[in-house]
């Protein structure tokens, strides 16, 4: 076991993927010197040349869609894209090229291409360095979208992804890089793709969501156990394609639901996980199916006050937690 | 032509007349089917054969990469895909291996061919081009990777990082530019502004030549060239063959809306198949009876194929849900 | 009154606020000489000249980032994407530029561009001319999109949105186009975005969709009289931001819910009405939230089994309102 | 610089002289304030002060309109934004006129300013100023559009797409690429392999032109002749100014990590506000008496911004949902 931050774990997946499969190499922009802006890729440079970790030009929809073609000649590559809200140029290479290229093609190419790219608010990011972009991937079979909560899912998703013989968009939380730390075994890790994960027992509420809120979850439920109330708490792992069976146990279990994601709340990832309650388990709910997310504004603005208002935080879900759990 | 002749046996150019001819015949019967009610879509190659023909023979079956795009009929012929799979997807039968019916006719790939599979979101298979020569240069393979586009295409985004992605990486790609003078109903100085679209190769640092694409020795030539000099290591090249589209964009267009009869008749007197035929015939290349033979056997083929297409069955609606994913 | 087809009233609205409002133009692809390739846009060129009915290049983040600008200084730009499914490039523009304009320079700044798209299937138009593309931006504030269900409704909703003093995305179904036809008043007609409409009232269950299942519901809920249970019919019109008052009433008023999109279920809209109406009226309910939707693959094929099997008739509508009706 | 003296009074030259020392002072102070806590972030414009101001030189403050980038202190300055304005919005300040605090430091945009409001992904700015351009068209307005953006931003397709857009409507837009050499870590090989990125121009058809960003005198007669040729009718050009980025990319960045101490050094020696000053002084038109009189001023204008922002207020949080949409 060792210690590792969120960060660290995701430096370990490349790593250990890279060594273990000469056909996997990494591309984006800054990832070779400078070993990524944030430093993810530390030491990747020096340790497989710059063949392997490959600087781009400034060029999203190239970098993806050069990943694209090399992964269809059965490379493995990760495309780092610097920011989540830079993925938007290379919004028609993933969704008309990568999530479409094994259906139209019947079968015949497939691109196991892993696009990674940090997500997330809460480190004055600004409207561009703090979106949450998932949802608008969420409606395109043929993608994967894996958001990890924790070091050793960072782990052992990532690696899953990388092999995973479909494209995965692997959404990593800028601020748990280094907020987030745990033990985590030297052995490999290996986390399935399309499975929730219920990181927590309870009987009186349950709670679903994804990324860094599972962490302020997890804090507020413990905080709320004090008052009595214990929370189911699950963690969907991958957002897209939901794991139906998953979220309906659980929302049986205790009949009383929360839903968190810092993303905007209309058309987000938990208004899908809501319908699919409503669709299947209406009738063991004791309550509405309540949401906790960010304001339909456009994204988290610079000036602190307003990032604040902005923000899912412990605080909020928290309250949210009694208010459901008293309901 | 005839100066440049030695570096095509007799042979070698009754070859490429025989595909020029099987493509033009093949693609007339697909108009035939349509306006008969047959088929309900085609796009077309006519006035483009040369090119795509020439081009295709400047490559390695077998070992190099095409992305060709949805006018390509001379392209795959050539590459390998017999009449009878052009016709599949042309009918859009299960049986078609580039989608198995389910993209429109026109939406060619095919892994075993080394072909990779299109999409409609013009100029995509550029970047993937690009990645495939990526791979190539990782694994150290002798080999190119050939994508073509049209002129109107090469306006949008990905010619543009895709090009200079390949060239700042010296990727072993050829990106051949198919200007057929009109984007549907746009002509070319309503898409571009510059003398030749090869001079946007000095933006890129790479070689860019305009060759005259009813010219089938002068595009070998041109792409022979670009092959050796990426297979040396010198990176891309740009070439633009310019011809003429002598069809409606597609079957769903009405070309005089916007362009005279007067016009396209003047284009068919530089018809490349027409002046190639005339050409060889006069060297004494192409006898009458070699032609009559040729017509002859392309006739058959494509009556069987037509018949063997026709009688083909669709894919079974339960295979709707297959290959969104390996499974 | 005049007899109306779908695409003629949208021609109508473009010519009404052209002749009305010096600043509005139209740009995009094939929308000049040719009328557009649908030929939404015929006659304008002739009316308005080349200057105000723009044929631009092939170049979709060019088409909406040039309206932008142009809408910036005081214009009212009309951008038409040629297909939804090429709106993909645009995606950038759209998401970081124009849906945030407004919020990022705190009101300074704004953008009142409408982006027209044609979407929809049924039309043979296979993976890339039959997609439904709204869910993908509909969890960005900032746009509003509206996708009409008539020809009455494609008017009203079109000239609003040219006057709207917002980005709008005005999705309109292809099929449509020439299958809907009614009589429209010759007087100016608006129609006010953001709200839903009851096309139809009934008792017994609630319907709540948008677009041409608009059409195949009100025809199935005749049917569905005859058996004796009557629909209450509502069209959101503007399906982002949603009408959250009517969707709530609606739901609420027969406490039986069925919701309908030929989008791909998971993430679409009306998983967002579902999330709605579970958080809002649970216990209004006497049965869970159902959804009818096209199955969870990447696009709709081309051979007609296939398509057939993907997409939403009046026949599917038909059985599942029966099935809503009787639970 | 001496022989092209005549083109600009002793004043102007004073006067860009002025701006650039006001611009450099005023990037000086925020390192200060970001190295002692006092804002989280800065992007710098040192080294770049000369191209910035002296393009601005060239255009018609309150008649052309600018969409600067984030660099663009020199700028804004010059375009008329004040001191205490820029220090707002370095401290993100309610009062801040480009975005109310809403923005990262270094988001420009300013109506009465005719300044385009930027985002963060790179180069969506140029289709904008485009599409200024085209509005300016449309209304015969005696004005132009001036854009700028990074080298390394020249590789985005919204570059390629927005230059060939301008030059086939002949638009009046002045594009001057900022070539600082670098791309946060990635040198300019790793971005490009043409010898100059003015190159491009050829690719569509328009005047391009490379000149030494150190001497502004150079840049200035550039864009006024660029201007000129705009105001003509003869479209668009493509500037290259050619710098050196001193300071590393932004406040989170270590430059040491992949350049070295004596590069910046030796790029200091041509730094062209140093140069500009000894020029001016050996020509006798800037006194040491004059020079420290703006020193002064300047320091007087820097401190008072500083403390008028450091104790402006935030926006309410109650602001955060203001200008969603028009109210
Ligand atoms: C991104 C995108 N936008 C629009 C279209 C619609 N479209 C199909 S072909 C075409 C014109 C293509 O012109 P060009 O590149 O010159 O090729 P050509 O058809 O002339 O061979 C257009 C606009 C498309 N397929 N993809
Ligand atoms: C689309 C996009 N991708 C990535 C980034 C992250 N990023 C910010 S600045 C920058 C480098 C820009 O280099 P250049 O264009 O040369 O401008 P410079 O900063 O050198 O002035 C990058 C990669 C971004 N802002 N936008
Ligand atoms: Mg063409
Ligand atoms: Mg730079």
């Amino acid at each position: 076991m060792t210690v590792m931050s969120y960060i660290e774990a995701i430096n370990r997946a490349m790593k250990e993927e890279m060594r273990r499969d000469d056909d996997v190499f990494l591309l984006g922009e800054d990832v070779g010197k400078r070993g990524g802006v944030f430093r993810a890729s530390e030491g990747l440079y020096e340790e497989f040349g710059e063949a392997r970790v490959i600087d781009t030009p400034l060029a999203e929809s190239a970098i993806v869609g050069v990943g694209i073609g090399a992964s269809m000649y059965g490379m493995k590559p990760i495309a780092e894209i610097q920011f989540v809200d830079f993925i938007l140029p290379a919004v028609n290479q993933i969704i008309s090229e990568a999530a479409k290229m094994r259906y139209r093609s019947n079968n015949d190419w497939s691109c196991p291409i892993t696009i990674r790219a940090p997500y997330g608010g809460g480190v004055h990011g600004a409207l561009y360095h703090s979106q949450s972009l998932e949802a608008l991937f969420a409606s395109q079979p043929g993608l994967k979208i894996v958001m990890p909560s924790s070091p050793k899912d960072a782990l052992g998703l990532l690696k899953a992804a990388i092999r995973d013989p479909d494209p995965v968009l692997y959404f990593e939380h800028k601020k748990a890089y280094r907020l987030l730390k745990e033990d985590i075994p030297d052995e490999e890790v290996l986390i399935e793709i399309g499975k929730a994960n219920t990181v927590r027992e309870g009987d009186d509420l349950t709670v679903i969501t994804y990324g860094l809120c599972v962490e302020f979850s997890k804090k507020a439920a413990e905080k709320l156990a004090t008052q009595g109330y214990e929370v189911e708490l699950v963690d969907l792992r991958t957002v897209y394609p939901l794991d139906e069976q998953a979220i309906i146990e659980a929302a049986k279990k205790t009949g009383k639901v929360l839903l968190i994601t810092e993303d905007n709340k209309e058309g987000s990832i938990i208004s899908e996980v809501s319908a699919i309650i409503a669709e299947h388990c209406l009738f063991d709910l004791d309550a509405p199916i309540f949401r906790l997310a960010a304001p339909n504004v456009p994204a988290m603005p610079y000036a602190p006050p307003l990032e604040k208002a902005f923000m899912v935080s412990e605080d909020k879900v928290y309250e949210k937690m009694l208010e459901v759990a008293q309901y | 032509m005839s100066e440049k002749n030695q570096i095509l046996t007799d042979r070698q150019l009754l070859d490429m007349f025989y595909y020029m001819l099987l493509a033009r015949r093949s693609d007339e019967r697909m108009w035939l089917l349509n306006r008969s009610g047959k088929i309900p879509f085609v796009v077309s190659c006519q006035g483009q054969e040369a090119m795509q023909v020439a081009s295709s023979f400047a490559l390695a079956k077998g070992v190099d990469y095409t992305a060709p795009y949805y006018r390509d009929v001379g392209v795959v012929l050539t590459m390998g895909m017999t009449v009878k799979e052009l016709f599949l997807q042309a009918f859009a039968k299960a049986e078609d291996p580039n989608s198995g019916g389910r993209q429109m006719p026109g939406h060619f790939g095919h892994r075993k061919l080394n072909m990779l599979s299109g999409s409609s979101p013009v100029t995509t298979q550029v970047p993937h081009a690009v990645g495939m020569a990526l791979a190539l240069k990782m694994k150290q393979q002798p080999a190119v990777s050939f994508v073509t586009l049209g002129e109107g295409s090469s306006n949008q985004g990905d010619f543009h990082e895709g090009l200079n992605f390949a060239s700042v990486h010296d990727l072993p790609v050829i990106v051949m530019v198919e200007n057929n003078q009109y984007a549907i109903s746009c002509g070319i100085e309503q898409q571009v502004n510059c003398a030749k679209i090869s001079d946007r190769a000095l933006g890129y640092g790479i070689h860019g030549e305009t060759v005259d694409g009813n010219d089938p020795v002068a595009v070998y030539t041109a792409v022979k060239a670009a092959r050796e000099r990426a297979l040396n290591g010198e990176g891309p090249s740009l070439i633009e063959a310019v011809g003429y589209r002598l069809t409606p964009h597609s079957s769903d267009d009405n070309d005089l809306t916007y362009r005279t009869k007067e016009e396209v008749n003047a284009a068919k007197e530089k018809d490349g198949l027409i002046i190639f035929r005339q050409q060889l015939k006069k060297q004494g290349i192409l006898t009458d009876e070699l032609e009559s033979g040729y017509e002859s056997k392309i006739k058959a083929l494509i009556d069987e194929a037509t018949t063997y297409a026709d009688e083909a069955p669709y894919a079974d609606e339960q295979t709707l849900f297959d290959g969104v994913y390996h499974q």
